[in-house]
């Protein structure tokens, strides 16, 4: 049932640019490894390669000690070999069953047989714990949802060896917690299981042993009970790594709200929310999936229909009704779906990185070299790793597109900050990165607002904390009053 | 868990008007086309539109899948001309050879047919595997068709001997149960077109494609090989709507087929599929190709404007149909 | 049927050129003229881009509009018979103008101009103008019967003057753009080119900006064809000394059909089955009997 | 992703032979052309090339601009229909009124670059705001303005007064330079238009919304604005293109332009521009318009096949050149 898996010597180049330099390493059948290592190290790749949608320029993988060099996915899944992929692969204009069965449609002689395929797709559905029906739309979805879709398409395919990357990163811990399940049963009926996460409680809970890969090479392995979170990250990072977050600079009680937020309502989303956060504030948005977080800020900023009964910035009542406005008055959002709403992939990084702020540079001719000057400067800020600067975003890898999407939205100097999930995908030293970057800019005097899914990011990072729940503001929780078990219990109802 | 929110709901009432804007359209139309003239909904009136719509209607079926694939294709109306004049040339010399003009007449169709899934074999290989924009290709044999089309003709038409054109013209003239023989024709290849789009792997694949290319491929979908018989299946369409044409007008010259690419692409697009391709239907085609012969037919029943402004009519209804039933930015 | 009650419906292509624009007036004229002067007599005029939306429309006049006389300019000879055939067989009077059916069975009268000397008159000129020798330089125009009949009887008297050379004839789609620059092509390659057929009268306007624009003084001629209000003007006027003469192939036999087969209907009276309008060499002397300055054409 | 044997030099050969492969194209049928008619390299002919280029070739630039922000004109020829008639009737009536041939003249041009943007800006308008497909819009709009040309013009030719004519000829006839006026407009369109792409935020953007839309609104560009901005950009070049076209013939007819969306946007997609938007190059849409025309250019320049063959000729060529510098799969 289970599969022995080893790699050996495993090389993979990008063009003139070397990823993966000679990794070797073997999975033990049945277990959870889980596999760690710094944005960049080359997990994605490695994966990849071992499921078929990548060859390796050399070495080999062995599947059950016979050597297997699979000309695409098809091949790998035929051993049994499934991959989650950090990026959604989904159709857009198909279905949810439709999605999970594609290339594997049921059939009853030529024609589909749809009955079916919608059944089976409720059940894995049920699995997962996406209670939508079958026949909706990707498009309809978010970001969450989509996920938990890329996960129920991978139960479907009844993998011996189940790779999961990052399949956590924009869920909710009502969802981590059912896929924690699931991966328990999973591994009871024999799969192997490979985990890659930033996560590193989630590691430390749910795998037996972990892999580490640093730049492109194996680092070492070890059995989980047996190291510390503190250890795995040192040992991804390569040094002793300190704290994971800033400490709070008080805010001024006596200073006016930067922006308040009175009676906004995105129809069908979110109803009659309030609120306010002042200068060097730090406000988080807790809530679980379908609270209506992400919907709330897009319709603040006009890009879906709402209502607001006032809206004030520094004071003076403002009236934006999409992005631009919202961001020439001077606030601009970081969207939680980096690849749909977050960047533009075929486009350069230096493009990406100056779009918000392109009169920046356009007097009235854009300076490729000033941009370029930005950019490297941003790459250093930012510590985004990319073999060269002239890359599209799409070769970076997820923690590095996250914080290129992260510059981005800084790049225009913005009064008010909305970062939805900014630390999505991202390792521990890069987080860390981005914490003390969200402090500075409150210290700098800027309104920041996080929304985010890791409980202990807010509470670590935030003054306050805003807790929704179906579309309404629920309870907005000073420093004091932070625990995990007090934003839990506003976010379902139960306090 | 808590009920439905509203949005879904919302996007359910929009979903059902996207699909509906073309036959609510149509609908209009038709009273529009009552009002004006009483016969307009005469039972002939009718047959005349439904039969006429039949050669566009059979190639926007096939252009159908071609864009949900998130292709195009150019060349259909010159591909038509070229196949109705070489199904002429053969028959014509079958004709006699054979002594009965019957089975001329039935390996004419089948050649006709073949011809058709051939050409669109050609094309769907330079797109697929010679990696060439399918603008470009059909642009490109848009000129070759119509050029040797015009090079068999001489520069004049191809004609159809009179004996064989007799023992044809029922495929286009007669009807059976009241009905004529291309609107059967039409509605066969429309249900067929329908129940493959909807109800076949291979139909499932070309949404899957036209919605993302890559996506499909990770799906292990074989990508070249469902481009190419999207392809074929246009051509297939082609040849069919030829085989319905040639009995009518029994000949074919250098302007045969002019400008139905855009007729057919229109048709598609006003029935709602996106250009960009990825989803659309079979039902929303027909509806729009209907919908264009219908505003025609309604021009031609009236004259309360003058002819040099037909054109901008059908374009301001064009515009207006398509509004009706026009996303969401 | 009554016979002084006349349902008449028209039939031309659309009016996407200087011919067919002329067509499509005098159409129209006839129509305006008749129903004053005719109070039985309703007139229809449908305007078709192509052959089938043609024998649509003859459908549509037939079921809806029900007329009981048609006037048809065929878009195409070959395509339209079967249709034409189809009315007639109905019971309607048909008249067909200029592109003959293919089988004549098809219609009760027949009006054309004289597509043959379309071709033989400017041959005949041209090579009396060159002296039976010379080169010559030919521009047609979209491929069909009706241009291959002109170039057919061109070459045709041609072939009697061994001396005079048709370096070449590329289509010029009777559009004056496309004339424009075959003609300037036919410059750059052809140092010696003593007179151009340009077959059309909107693409001689192409060809004299061209030759015009080259400061070329070889070419003594340019012929057009058709007789539009223009060419005839500058043969009146004698103001461009290339253009001498024109053949005429008016599209006021449309307006002649018709006014023919509305009054012979309204009387119950047939036609004789051929009307041949001649085409004739249009000079200095004739010109103004071809100069319609109200017309588009 | 297929393994590639020697990654780092087959990308680069391969991207510059998609970049140069329109160059390439050119570049060979030059030489071919010059060895089938040694005049085809001449000055006088190149200058004529060039010249009748201009018209297309400044439409083209435009349409770059709009199918790389994933939208489509295809009512670019009727537009240029219209403006050219307006135009005209606008001088004839000024001559006489202003009794000045030269200031009807400038009035004319500054009529018809102002008409061009505002028929751009309804396109615009009925994109972005009306929230309609642009292939439709531009289906209807091709089908109004040449209606209304026609309509103006009684189905016959609109012509310029002679006095004005001769005033207005220099604009297309003159050279300056030894270069002709109309190249030097064409040049000038495609600098600019190459800068305003390449090095202003307004050309950023069009990228940007045409790779992906939903990113561009997230990151706070107008994307209504500059879709309509886009549509009048076209708008103008067309406008342009008819001022000097006028002074060639000096006459509007209803055939004027015909065909021209379809010149323009292959120009466009020859140069290497993918029809489905997010990128391509002003230089590459110059380079695939100018190739366009010397393909006619060398087919009127000799006759070793038969005229019939003319259109086949170029599909060869045309989809020849694409697949030298096909993308990869
Ligand atoms: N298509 C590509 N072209 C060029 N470089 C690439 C490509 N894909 C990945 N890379 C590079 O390979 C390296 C490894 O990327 P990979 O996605 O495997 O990292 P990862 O370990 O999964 O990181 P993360 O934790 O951020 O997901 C990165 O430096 C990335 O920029
Ligand atoms: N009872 C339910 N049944 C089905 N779908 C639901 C239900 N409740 C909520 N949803 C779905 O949840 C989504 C709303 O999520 P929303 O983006 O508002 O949450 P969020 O707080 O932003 O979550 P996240 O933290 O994941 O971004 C909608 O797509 C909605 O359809
Ligand atoms: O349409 C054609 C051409 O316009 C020609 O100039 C005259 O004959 C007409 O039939
Ligand atoms: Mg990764
Ligand atoms: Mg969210």
């Amino acid at each position: 049932m289970s599969l022995a898996i080893e790699f050996r010597d495993v090389v993979k180049a990008f063009g003139p640019v070397q990823v993966l330099h000679g990794v070797s390493f073997a999975l033990q059948p049945g277990r959870v490894t889980g596999l760690l290592g710094e944005n960049g190290a080359g997990k994605s790749t490695l994966m990849k390669i071992l499921s078929g949608y990548e060859q390796a320029t050399a070495g080999q993988v062995l599947v059950n000690g016979r050597a297997a060099r699979f000309k695409g996915s098809r091949e790998a899944e035929g051993e049994g070999i499934v991959l989650i992929h950090q990026e959604f692969n989904l159709a857009e204009d198909l279905t949810i069953a439709q999605n999970i069965f594609l290339g594997h449609e049921k059939k009853r002689g030529w024609l589909l047989d749809d009955a079916a395929m919608n059944r089976e797709a409720a059940d894995v559905l049920e699995q997962v714990g996406l209670r939508v029906r079958p026949e909706t739309p990707v498009r309809q979805l978010i970001v969450a949802e989509k996920q938990l879709v890329e996960i129920a398409k991978a139960l479907a395919r009844k993998a011996r060896l189940l790779i999961m990357d990052e399949p956590t990163a924009t869920l909710t811990p009502g969802e981590t917690e059912r896929l924690f399940a699931l991966i328990a049963q999973l591994k009871a009926a024999g799969v192997t299981l490979l985990y890659i996460s930033h996560k590193l409680d989630e590691v430390e809970r749910i795998t037996d042993e972990v892999v580490v890969m640093r730049d492109g090479r194996y680092v070492t392995r070890s059995e989980t009970r047996e190291v510390t979170r503190h250890q795995m990250a040192n040992l991804m990072v390569g040094r002793e790594t300190s704290d994971l977050y800033p400490p709070k600079a008080p805010v001024p009680s006596s200073v006016a709200p930067r922006l308040r937020v009175q009676g906004l309502t995105v129809p069908g989303w979110a109803e009659g929310v309030s609120f306010e956060v002042r200068p060097g504030e730090i406000l988080g948005f807790a809530g679980l999936v379908g609270a209506g977080r992400t919907e709330l800020f897009e319709g603040l900023l006009g890009l879906r229909p709402r209502t607001v009964e006032r809206l004030e910035l520094d004071g003076r009542a403002m009236r934006w009704r999409n992005p631009r406005d919202a961001a020439h008055a001077g606030l601009t959002y970081l969207s939680e779906d980096r690849k749909g709403k977050g960047l533009h992939v075929h486009f350069g990084l230096r493009e990406n990185l100056t779009l918000m702020a392109l009169s920046r540079y356009a007097t009235p001719w854009l300076k490729p070299e000033a941009e370029r000057q930005a950019l490297e400067e941003a790459v250093k800020r930012f510590g985004i790793r990319t073999g060269t600067l002239d890359n599209p975003a799409s070769a970076l890898s997820g923690g590095n597109q996250q914080k290129l999407a992260l510059a981005k939205v800084l790049h225009p100097d913005p009064k008010v900050v909305v970062l939805d999930e900014p630390t999505r995908g991202v390792d521990v030293g890069a987080k860390r990165d981005i914490y003390f970057l969200i402090e500075a800019l409150a210290r700098e005097g800027r309104a920041v607002i996080v929304i985010s899914s890791e409980l202990m990011e807010l509470i670590g990072l935030c003054h306050r904390v805003a807790v929704m729940r179906g579309g309404r503001l629920q309870a907005t929780l000073e420093a004091d009053q932070l625990t995990e078990g007090e934003l839990i219990a506003h976010a379902t109802g139960t306090h | 868990m808590r009920p439905e929110p509203h949005p879904r709901a919302s996007l359910r009432v929009r979903a059902l008007l996207q699909s509906f804007g073309p036959v609510l359209g149509l609908i209009l139309l038709c009273i529009i086309g009552t009002a004006l003239n009483s016969d307009f909904a005469a039972v002939d009136n009718v047959m005349n539109v439904l039969t006429r719509t039949a050669f566009i209607g059979i190639i926007a079926v096939g252009m159908c899948f071609v864009i949900i694939l998130g292709g195009i294709d150019l060349s259909v109306g010159s591909m038509a001309a070229l196949i109705a004049g070489a199904m002429i040339l053969v028959m014509n010399k079958l004709g006699p050879a054979l002594g009965s003009p019957v089975s001329a007449i039935a390996l004419g169709i089948g050649f006709a047919v073949v011809l058709g899934a051939l050409f669109g074999l050609g094309h769907g290989l330079l797109i697929a595997k010679g990696g060439i924009e399918p603008f470009i290709v059909t642009l490109g044999t848009l000129g070759i068709f119509r050029a040797y089309l015009t090079y068999f003709a001489d520069g004049g038409a191809l004609t159809l001997d009179s004996d064989l054109s007799d023992a044809y013209s029922p495929v286009y003239y007669a009807s059976i149960l009241g009905i004529p023989v291309p609107v059967w024709v039409f509605l066969a290849v429309a249900l067929v077109g329908g129940l493959v789009l909807n109800r076949t792997a291979f139909g499932r694949y070309v949404q899957a494609i036209g919605s993302n290319e890559q996506v499909a491929r990770y799906a292990a979908v074989d990508v070249g090989r469902i481009k190419v018989l999207t392809y074929m299946l246009l051509g297939i369409c082609v040849g069919i709507a030829t085989v319905l044409y040639v009995p009518r007008l029994g000949s074919a010259s250098p302007t045969t087929g002019l400008l139905w690419e855009l007729e057919a692409i229109a048709a598609v697009i006003v029935g709602g599929t996106a250009l960009k391709g990825g989803s659309g239907t079979v039902t929303g085609t027909v509806v729009g190709a209907v919908l264009l012969s219908v505003i025609s037919n309604i021009l031609n029943l009236t004259s309360i404007i003058s002819v040099y402004l037909n054109a901008a009519v059908q374009g301001f209804v064009i515009i207006a149909v398509a509004f009706m039933q026009r996303r969401r930015k | 049927q009554e016979p002084n009650k006349v349902n008449l419906g028209v039939a031309i292509p659309a009016a996407t050129h200087g011919f067919t624009g002329g067509i499509v007036w005098w159409a129209n004229q006839a129509k305006k003229e008749l129903e004053k002067n005719h109070p039985g007599l309703k007139i229809t005029v449908k305007t078709a881009a192509n052959a089938p939306e043609q024998a649509n429309q003859l459908q549509d006049l037939l079921t809806v509009n029900k007329i009981n006389a048609l006037v048809i300019f065929p878009f195409e000879s070959a395509s339209l018979t079967k249709p034409v055939a189809q009315v007639k067989g109905k019971g309607v009077y048909v008249t067909v103008v200029d592109r003959g059916l293919t089988d004549t069975r098809a219609q009760d009268a027949y009006v054309a101009g004289d597509n043959t000397a379309f071709g033989k008159l400017p041959a005949e000129y041209l090579a009396k103008r060159l002296n039976g020798k010379g080169n010559i330089v030919v521009l047609r125009g979209i491929p069909t019967t009706l241009d291959n009949e002109r170039m057919d009887a061109f070459n045709a008297v041609l072939k009697n003057h061994p001396d005079i050379k048709i370096l070449d004839a590329k289509y010029g789609n009777w559009n004056r753009d496309d004339a424009f620059k075959v003609m300037q092509d036919y410059l750059t390659r052809f140092k010696q080119i003593d007179a151009v057929w340009a077959a059309d009268d909107d693409m001689a306007v192409g060809v004299l900006k061209a030759i015009e624009q080259s400061q070329r003084t070889d070419i003594k001629e340019v012929f057009g064809g058709a007789g539009s209000k223009g060419m005839v003007r500058t043969i009146i006027e004698g103001s461009n000394k290339l253009i001498q003469a024109d053949v005429s192939y008016s599209p006021k036999f449309i307006y002649d059909a018709i006014k023919l087969t509305a009054e012979a209907r309204l009387k119950g009276e047939k036609l004789p089955a051929n009307t041949i309008i001649p085409s004739v060499l249009i000079t200095k002397e004739n010109a103004k009997d071809f100069y319609f300055p109200d017309s588009p054409f």
